[in-house]
């Protein structure tokens, strides 16, 4: 299959098609409306169930094989930051802080997207490990605090630093994810079995329902890609797909399957806005969330969603 | 009816910051609090769901001291980079004894 | 068996008999409430899963089929408001925003009673066309248009047509079936398959909770029937079975099976009170809504949940 | 199995881990929300699956097996709130509303307790008596209306009882279970087939879920245990056990099979924390909610779940 | 514009009792009344969930006759035992005559 | 602190019309507004679920000649029809100058 078939397959997926169809709801002003509460409903069972899923996994897995796998995840999470924050900079001219607050929503990484990743390959049947959930949580925390190190190093006035690790670590996101794979790790799959009619079966739907809700807001945020810039917007393109590109690469590198590639360049290729945000908005408030938030979730987001998935897959083929 | 005259301060704040102003009124002597979830507009644009941070709205009964030591601890902190609006009115309280 | 049998069995169904749960509930003062979210999110659900299945199904049909029925349901949801403001003008005496307002509910659909008439032909084991989704999103819109036209024919005042029709066809209802259909129909039955098991296994159950909720609301409105009157009780009881007639003669007229025919009858007998309501509300805030909600929601939609659908269907055995 | 092993079993399950998970975000300043609105809708839909299931299988068990074990139920819930009351007031010297309420809470019973029950036997793959939710609500209401009966003997001042019945029986958790019994005994194995995949196969799952939410409230309890002292805390744990004891052991001898004595005992042991801090509240203002909410809650309830079940498990392997 | 002078009540109650209050104050010659759902802390503690039992922000617009009349109410029946704070300002209507 | 006396309207109305309402206030010069979800019951009956229509509560700073305005344009669009109620009262307002 070609890369323009993979996509188009990509594309007429219903997870995909259920955020378009939530784009189009606000780009036509319907009244339609998610309750916030049942986003986060949906956020908090995602986030459980992939962590629980990846647990049970975890426990079947041999420690040998995840070590390698959990390294890679964590260098890429440490240099993404790094050189976002240097091109935003540098190239980009922005402000400190607000280069220091996308360089962390880039090298945090995004739930959705890895899940979009995982309908993607399981249409195509597609195999991966089943630690890659572990990644995830992994990938999560490390850019966001190197990236607020390197703000309060450029900026004068002093961080609480102890505040700040909390809010990300306690943060939901770590908090469900890591508790998820604790559990699923201990009960194991058999003691799974009681739940998976919950936490496994009806998952892709919900997911739909979830980028329905995520394509609302999607597009709320499109008026502001004026403000963002050219080079923001150029910005939010680019590095996906080089991060995707160069995820793959470590990917295969560290031992992983295809699948498994294919998932380690998303997650070095999409953006936060769950974990990043919060955190970025308490301990960096000077940054402007116009730019990381219209960056992560109207940009980055759709294009991996839609267009990056399908081609990290085709290249990640064509270096195998 | 025995009421008794207090300070009415209202303060609408983004939600991610609520928790900590929560802390910083009662500190400066607040005796009590009540929130409501709210959405708004402002200089900062809109708020309206989880993504662009909702808001909070943040009543609190107090006496003319605290209320002062309310506003100036707002405007030193939080006004210069977060979504805050904070007003003050006069009214008068049943057991009002029970908030200074 | 009998109309009388045909009856008991339906309401014995775990789905009616939610609905007069709720009714109870509300009747004994229960400190029982299903929060607002809630409902939202459910029926958010629901339009989404009917538009889903039923854009998978119209993309199995051939064309041919389709077009007859939909100019028939067209020309029912046409009829049917035209012929309604008469009888409540001139036999009523109603005022025009009254008339208007009830022709615009009755003429319009209910998507609960639609679904709740395919769990009643499932328990029968009565097969039914896959296109009625769209049946049901085409007779949506027209009535409430119609309606609100005659009552500006009839009113002084101006009207923004261009916010009306937005009002009515960007609203929720229109966007979630048109959507789901759009997707159902681009993604096919293999594409469907991966969220299946969210959007049509626990369909039933969720609907039973809905019309728990239904019930409540349904019995709040009980008090108003004596400001209603006996002439609009009376409408609404006596314009919905001969419109349930009506519309499963057409059905076997326009060559639908027995199951297409009786959910056209259903639709047609059906009252609106999610889109009906908004739009009225909006463009013709002087009628009143206590006439157009008790009527459609606390008379019309029970009779029709518990009566009307095994009564339409006894009719449609009888003429095939 | 020995009862340590017993015990271990239990701690390893999904539910019961998702309640330290609950307890572990609250600790730890996590800020993940369960919003109100997802726990009421959890909540419903527990009480409203319990009832169905439970009315379907009741309908399928002769009268004759059922009538012994509901006189041994309502027995335990008529004897337990009366001496917990004099213990309350006699050994631990509180005042007669407090004591009166805490009866009530310990008299009555917990819905989430009991699930976590069947799951733990279920788990076993031991049987147990379709009709155990009508077991569940007959004790729900007697011991609250006992209580309150004492307070208002012991104390000045009248009641309007007909308010207090009513906010009892018109209580949410009475209706859902009383209207799912109903239904489920109506419509049968049959007519539940339809919604059987919303509202059992799903079921532990939502059970872990809600539990998850149980841990973060009980956790906002645990500085209240200062408040609580010394002998409430004993209390918590020791009726418990002793109840659990009796309750198992009644049930040996009315009949029930083994795990039907041994949800029996649970549900002796457990302590209401729904429908009767509600009645309490409105009925007898003047008791302190920091003792009633704090044992049942923080205590007796994470006791049960943990080191309860198992116990009373072995107790009834050990005298069977 | 004709406003009309009015007394403006505020009531935050825990949730359990907000029924019985509102029902009381409409005894006392409200004629309606506006329900946010709150959080809050005050004397007895935290209120912020179902389980410590929400609070609900009861406004209702009345003369001067029927404030007292509330006041004296709340004082009397739900001061003792429960979790309520209430408080009076004057504002100024639209359509004021509807109210009294 | 340096607080700056403005009109504070409270506009209580049903939900199906408090988009428009907010974008008229815009219109008429508000800087901003905070809106909070309410149920109610005034003599149009009981407004509690999304069925009966829920309520909103919109609170704007505005200056006196704004407040007026706003007023007059409730007055002519929506008392005929609609369930509103709205009412202005005396505040003053931390950074007033923002908000007119
Ligand atoms: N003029 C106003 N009247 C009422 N509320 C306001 C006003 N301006 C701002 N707000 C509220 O305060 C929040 C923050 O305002 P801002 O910092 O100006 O964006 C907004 O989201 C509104 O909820
Ligand atoms: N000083 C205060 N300012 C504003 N609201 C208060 C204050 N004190 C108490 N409240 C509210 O009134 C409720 C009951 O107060 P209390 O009876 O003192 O616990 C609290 O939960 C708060 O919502
Ligand atoms: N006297 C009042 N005090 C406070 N709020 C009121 C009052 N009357 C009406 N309201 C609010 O305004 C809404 C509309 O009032 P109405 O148009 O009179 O039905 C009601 O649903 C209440 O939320
Ligand atoms: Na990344
Ligand atoms: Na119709
Ligand atoms: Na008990």
């Amino acid at each position: 299959m070609g890369t323009l078939e993979l996509i188009q397959l990509n594309l007429l997926s219903p997870v995909v098609l259920a955020f378009f169809l939530g784009m189009l709801a606000t780009l036509v002003r319907s009244d339609l409306k998610i309750p916030d509460e049942l986003y986060q409903a949906l956020s908090v069972y995602l986030l459980l169930a992939i962590g629980l899923k990846g647990g049970v996994e975890l426990a079947a897995s041999s420690p040998g094989d995840f070590l390698l796998p959990a390294a890679g995840a964590l260098a890429l999470a440490s240099a993404i930051p790094l050189w976002s924050y240097i091109i935003l900079r540098k190239v980009g001219r922005l402000s400190v802080p607000d280069a220091a607050a996308i360089a962390a929503h880039y090298g945090s990484v995004s739930a959705v997207t890895f899940l979009a990743t995982l309908a993607f390959l399981s249409a195509l049947e597609i195999p991966y490990e089943g630690f890659l959930p572990a990644l995830l949580a992994i990938m999560e925390v490390p850019a966001i605090i190197i990236a607020l190190v390197i703000a309060r190093a450029n900026l004068p006035g002093r961080t609480s630093w102890g505040e700040v690790l909390h809010e990300i670590l306690a943060g939901k996101s770590i908090v469900l994810l890591l508790g998820g794979l604790a559990i699923g790790y201990a009960v194991g799959r058999e003691g799974f079995a009681a739940v998976e009619p919950f936490f496994v079966t009806p998952f892709h739907g919900v997911l739909a329902l979830f980028l329905l809700e995520m394509g609302m807001v999607a597009a709320q945020r499109l008026p502001d890609l004026r403000k963002a810039g050219p080079f923001l917007v150029a910005f939010a393109i680019v590095m996906p797909v080089l991060h995707g590109l160069i995820g793959v690469f470590v990917g295969n590198w560290v031992g992983l399957s295809l699948g498994g590639s294919v998932v380690l360049g998303v997650l070095s290729a999409s953006a936060s806005y769950i974990a990043a945000p919060a955190a970025v908005r308490l301990s960096l408030p000077e940054a402007n969330p116009t730019f990381y938030l219209t960056t992560s979730l109207a940009i980055t987001f759709p294009f991996n969603l839609a267009v990056g998935i399908p081609l990290y897959y085709a290249f990640a083929k064509f270096i195998l | 009816m025995d009421l008794k005259l207090l300070k009415l301060v209202t303060i609408v704040a983004e939600a991610v910051i609520s928790d900590k102003i929560v802390r910083e009124i009662k500190e400066l002597g607040a005796t009590g609090y009540t929130i409501t979830a709210a959405e708004g507009q402002g200089s900062r644009g809109v708020r309206a769901s989880e993504w662009e941070g909702k808001n909070m709205r943040i009543e609190t009964l107090v006496g003319e001291a605290v209320s002062e030591a309310i506003l100036q601890m707002l405007a030193t902190h939080y006004f210069p980079n977060y979504a805050v609006v904070a007003y003050v009115e006069d009214v008068r309280v049943v057991r009002g004894d029970k908030y200074v």
